[in-house]
């Protein structure tokens, strides 16, 4: 197969995960909009190359650890579709049996350790399963995302340390939407940008157009090769943009007239799409995988609808293996 | 008289405080958008953004700033977003805010009000639901606050913010669209309970969201000839021991209820001083109504499990006799 | 049955685990030099620096990698060197480490053992003094550990770190230097409470270094012909309640005494919780012998204030009839 | 008067206040051997140039927080030896009245906002006192010291970032002594040094010789001069050496054979007295100015050994106003 073949295949294939995490999230907004989702959740919308260009990059057994904004980052590292949705509705066979919730998704069984409620908490954590690998002699990397918002915790600069001192193996990806919440970061954001920082505690660092997918893949790989070889962490500034607001809720009308329509056009989708097409793949092609990914989702939603609700029971497993306690007598 | 809700009779306060004192000053995420919950809405524009200061996402730095800002005279209104994330500023509150003072000799004063909006709302599980109250309990040099209503909300608060102690104000989540009558003007003194329906049966403390869940079981009982008295904590650092001992010697029957989990939460510390103190008042065991020591849950049903409803605290006070 | 000191004795524990298990390896500042208070003394050459890991000044990456690599397959011993230091870590220890096995369903574990030097020693001042085992048990998902004694040390801390629940271990800086006798190879079982003295007058519940002061009490009361039970509970989640209960059948009276402050210290859940279970068995009120809620001063005069002395015991005893 | 002349007199006070410094260490540390000082210390014999230099730049009423080793800071700031001694031997009428010691250190009289036992906590307690001088519309600064061991801990990273997007009148100063307690900081720490991590959080700072006096006083001025201005913080990384262990009874055996030796002569009290000799100030004055120095402190020893304990109310005082308790009647 000649490389432009495979490049367009390859292309397809990270299109359709792209599709598959738009379709997710566009069912998980129906489905918080129908009380079906209970807790808060955050999509992506817009952000999906990241997530994808990324996992592409990565092997099952590495090591990914997310965020609250983690729909996209969980199901391309490979996690069941339907167990995420019933996750968000908190049902009997969520991902984590319904306890978690979207911020606290995680498939161990791909290399997915977690979203996370509280930011910038996942650096750490990460930099320490880079170090585990490191000491079991295991050529598994970790891989931590995070947002813009999150470089100003102090976590940040104590897990890059870390990592720096250890030369452990991980990468950190500052997934760059441009907003924290309401709060345009550069606004409360000293110097020029993580790259900087990173560079200043002894890790080598990147900026990408974080809405090329296949840009995103190839820096990944390229870093992963790097960092799987032994040269220590490494830091992907991802830029993109975060086409709603902070949560399915959220209108976020503190954001300037317009600022988001222009960004429509720039999401990884639709450049993604135009690739595709410049390259021959048919518009029909195209709407079959568009409609691959809605029916996928559109399947785990009524599943989802229909599972039923954990077992009170759970509600006291899984705490503590010592000193657990039983179901109230009352 | 106005009728408003527990969220605005937060922001009157902080609002009139403001207005009074040019050294008030609130700092956290997003407050210039109103804050998470809106509490804040509109402070911006009335104070500017230097007063109304919305920050980075640092919450040891929050903190800490507040408390070196409290040394330079001023009075930060401190904001946290979620009772949770303070966990991440615990070294500032608990090791500088706590201790500047005596450790200083008293040489100096750390003036700040935290504000730590907390417990269950809307599925939002492990790390967004926790009432950790009890803790700052435990700590000397803190105050601890827990306001049930839009006047105690507004009165409290404002007593706080004029408070030279650094002060842990904790509102409810899932009171802020409750509405009540505020008072103007009416600050409420810290350390005093508020007896919130009378009775002779059961002295029931409570602080918080619970005291509605005490009075929703107050009326179920009544309808069974049992008569609670509810007496609402509002502080439980200072926390009205006179009170509820003025209740017992009525009753001989204590319960405290609380959404925190019962091991080592602040019905263990009432319950132990009654213990000491009024042994001889306690014609029953006293009890706890309390949550079973495991995190919170996403899953509504899970979620309700640890929740204490005004079922669990009729049952359990059923039983009492 | 080798006499050696406390010290000794949790560095025999962890260096077996080490010796058993390739997993499990220690990090915290300043261990390849022993440690801070010399508890890790020549393990790095046994073990080398990636084992016996020398970390950066940074409590929230010791306390976070810690669970990143419990998650990853390791058995992380964290060494927190002050436990008042484990405040800059709490969010890592109470939102991530307690949480995530229940978080995620129970998708994984989190075995990690954090140790907290704890108490007061030599004029250390308000921020080296704490002893906040009470906050511990307050969070599910943790299990709480204070040993007394060599023995004790070596058995508890061999147990705690072949748990897989993240245990918060935390020896006392007064004891290091105490001697006992060890048998190798015996572990103790976690929730066991310890008999330090038998005796049928009073029952007197407590740990770590207090179990010292308490058997100095019970000495001076044996004088006076009055016999205290000491019961060391060992661990505080899960503690021992049956022993405690089994003992106050035959005394009737209750004493917790403890170096922490008072107010919502563990005194009060063991409180509480008798108080709820066992008011019966309560022929006298029972009582608390404790630290008041006051920061712990540098003047060895002023910190003395705050100890709970053997004499402050059997005073309190004595008062009981 | 000459420039030359001018010079000479500012340097002769400048040795006499690290003189004084000198004296006093030494006889907390006879009074440490002694068990007159109870909780430990820790010396910063060899480091006086910094405190010295920075505080010969600041006004009394700015503001200067410190560390654990904040003798010298604490003494260049304007406080009062005997009052500082007394508080080392937990007296009463010592600067905390006895109830902080050594570690907590502070004069609010003359701007010193307190040594601290927490590792970095003060450099956002400091970027906080800088937030309410800008907010209150004074021209004070605040200044922080802090060791090299600090700038791994997440508030370096949280202070430092706040200060710039606020544009705060802060100068934070790396007291760089190589050492944290028995680590040589530079195995544990990523990167080059505190000045890039400052400039990454878009903070400008240069490094000095932190054992000559005058260039850490000159720098700070002139850094001083630029944040009143209201130029925003500055960062300056003042290159020291700890001579001494980490604590007053720690033999520092962990050091390299003959590493410290090397740097006696490199200390800046020696230095300073080469510089007076070639400058041709007579050894009969250098003399007096040193038993000058250890007059009073001789003299604060001697009166801090015969001080009064604090009152035991003391212990129940300055708690809180709402909710303090009395002492327990048992
Ligand atoms: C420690 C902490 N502080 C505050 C929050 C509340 N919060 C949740 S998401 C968020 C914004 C995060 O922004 P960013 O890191 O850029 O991620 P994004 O939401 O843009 O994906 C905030 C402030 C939190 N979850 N944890
Ligand atoms: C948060 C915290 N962690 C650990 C310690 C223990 N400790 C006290 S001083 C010190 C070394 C500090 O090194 P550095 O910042 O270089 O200052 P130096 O002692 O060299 O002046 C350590 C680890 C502490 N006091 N606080
Ligand atoms: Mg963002
Ligand atoms: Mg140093």
């Amino acid at each position: 197969m000649p490389k432009s073949n495979l490049d367009i295949s390859r292309l397809k294939e990270r299109y359709h995960t792209m599709l598959r995490i738009r379709a997710f999230e566009e069912f998980a907004i129906k489905a918080a909009d129908e009380k079906l989702v209970l807790g808060a959740i955050h999509p992506s919308i817009g952000q999906e190359a990241c997530a994808v260009g990324v996992c592409a990059a990565l092997r099952q057994d590495d090591f990914l650890l997310s965020t609250h904004r983690g729909h996209g980052h969980t199901l391309a590292k490979g996690a069941d579709a339907l167990a995420m949705m019933r996750e968000l509705f908190g049902r009997e066979g969520g991902i984590c049996g319904g306890k978690g919730g979207s911020m606290h998704i995680a498939d161990f069984s791909v290399g997915m350790l977690g979203a996370n409620g509280v930011v910038a908490a996942n650096i750490n954590i990460a930099a320490g399963a880079a170090h585990a690998a490191k000491l079991l002699g295991q050529d598994k990397i970790a891989v931590c995302i995070f947002g813009d918002g999150a470089i100003n915790r102090g976590p940040f600069l104590e897990g890059l340390n870390w990592a720096s001192a250890f030369n452990l193996p991980v990468l950190f990806i500052c997934e760059d939407n441009q907003w924290a919440s309401t709060t345009r970061s550069k606004d409360v954001t000293g110097g020029d940008d993580p790259v900087k920082r990173a560079n200043s505690l002894g890790i080598k660092g990147e900026s990408v157009d974080g809405n090329d997918v296949m840009a995103v893949e190839e820096v990944t790989t390229r870093m992963v090769t790097e960092i799987r070889a032994g040269a220590g962490p490494r830091l992907l500034h991802a830029k993109t943009y975060r086409l709603l607001g902070h949560t399915s809720v959220d209108k976020a009308a503190y954001r300037p007239d317009g600022e988001a329509d222009g960004k429509w056009a720039e999401c990884p989708i639709s450049r993604t799409k135009d690739l595709l097409i410049r390259a021959g793949v048919s518009e029909s092609e195209i709407s079959k995988l568009k409609a691959d990914a809605a029916a996928e989702m559109n399947a785990a939603f009524e599943e989802a609808k229909v599972s039923p609700w954990p077992a009170i029971s759970d509600a006291y497993s899984d705490v503590q293996d010592i000193g657990s306690i039983k179901p109230m007598d009352t | 008289m106005p009728t408003i809700t527990y969220r605005e009779a937060g922001k009157l306060a902080v609002q009139e405080a403001m207005q009074a004192d040019p050294s008030v000053w609130c700092l956290g995420e997003d407050l210039g958008r109103g804050g998470v919950f809106g509490q804040y809405a509109g402070l911006e524009t009335e104070f500017g953004d230097d007063r109304i200061c919305s920050t980075p996402i640092s919450e040891a730095a929050i903190m800490g700033a507040a408390v070196g800002a409290a040394m330079a005279g001023t009075r930060p209104i401190v904001e946290m977003r979620f009772a949770d994330f303070a966990l991440c500023a615990i070294d500032e509150l608990v090791n500088q805010a706590a201790k500047a003072r005596y450790m200083f000799g008293g040489q100096v004063k750390v003036p700040i009000t935290v504000r730590e909006p907390m417990g269950m709302w809307r599925s939002s599980a492990a790390q967004h639901s926790q009432s950790l109250e009890a803790w700052y309990t435990h700590i000397p040099g803190l105050v601890v606050v827990a306001p049930s209503t839009p006047a105690d909300n507004y009165g409290l608060l404002s007593t706080s913010i004029k408070s030279d102690d650094p002060v842990v104000y904790m509102e409810h989540k899932n009171l802020w669209d409750v509405s009540g009558d505020v008072t103007l003007g009416q600050t409420l003194p810290l350390g005093k309970a508020h007896i919130a329906k009378h009775g002779g049966d059961v002295s029931v403390v409570t602080w918080s969201a619970q005291v509605h869940t005490a009075l929703e079981a107050a009326e179920i009982l009544a309808t069974e000839g049992i008569e609670i008295e509810v007496i609402d904590l509002r502080s439980l650092w200072p926390w009205d021991e006179d009170t509820v001992a003025k209740s017992l010697a009525k009753t001989g029957r204590l319960v405290v209820c609380h959404e925190a989990v019962g091991v080592s939460g602040f019905g263990a510390e009432i319950l132990a001083t009654i213990s000491e103190r009024y042994f001889g008042l306690l014609k029953r065991p006293p009890i706890r109504v309390t949550a079973p020591r495991i995190p919170i849950s996403y899953a509504p049903n899970l979620e309700n499990e640890v929740k204490v409803t005004a079922k669990d605290i009729s049952n359990a006070i059923r039983q009492m006799d």
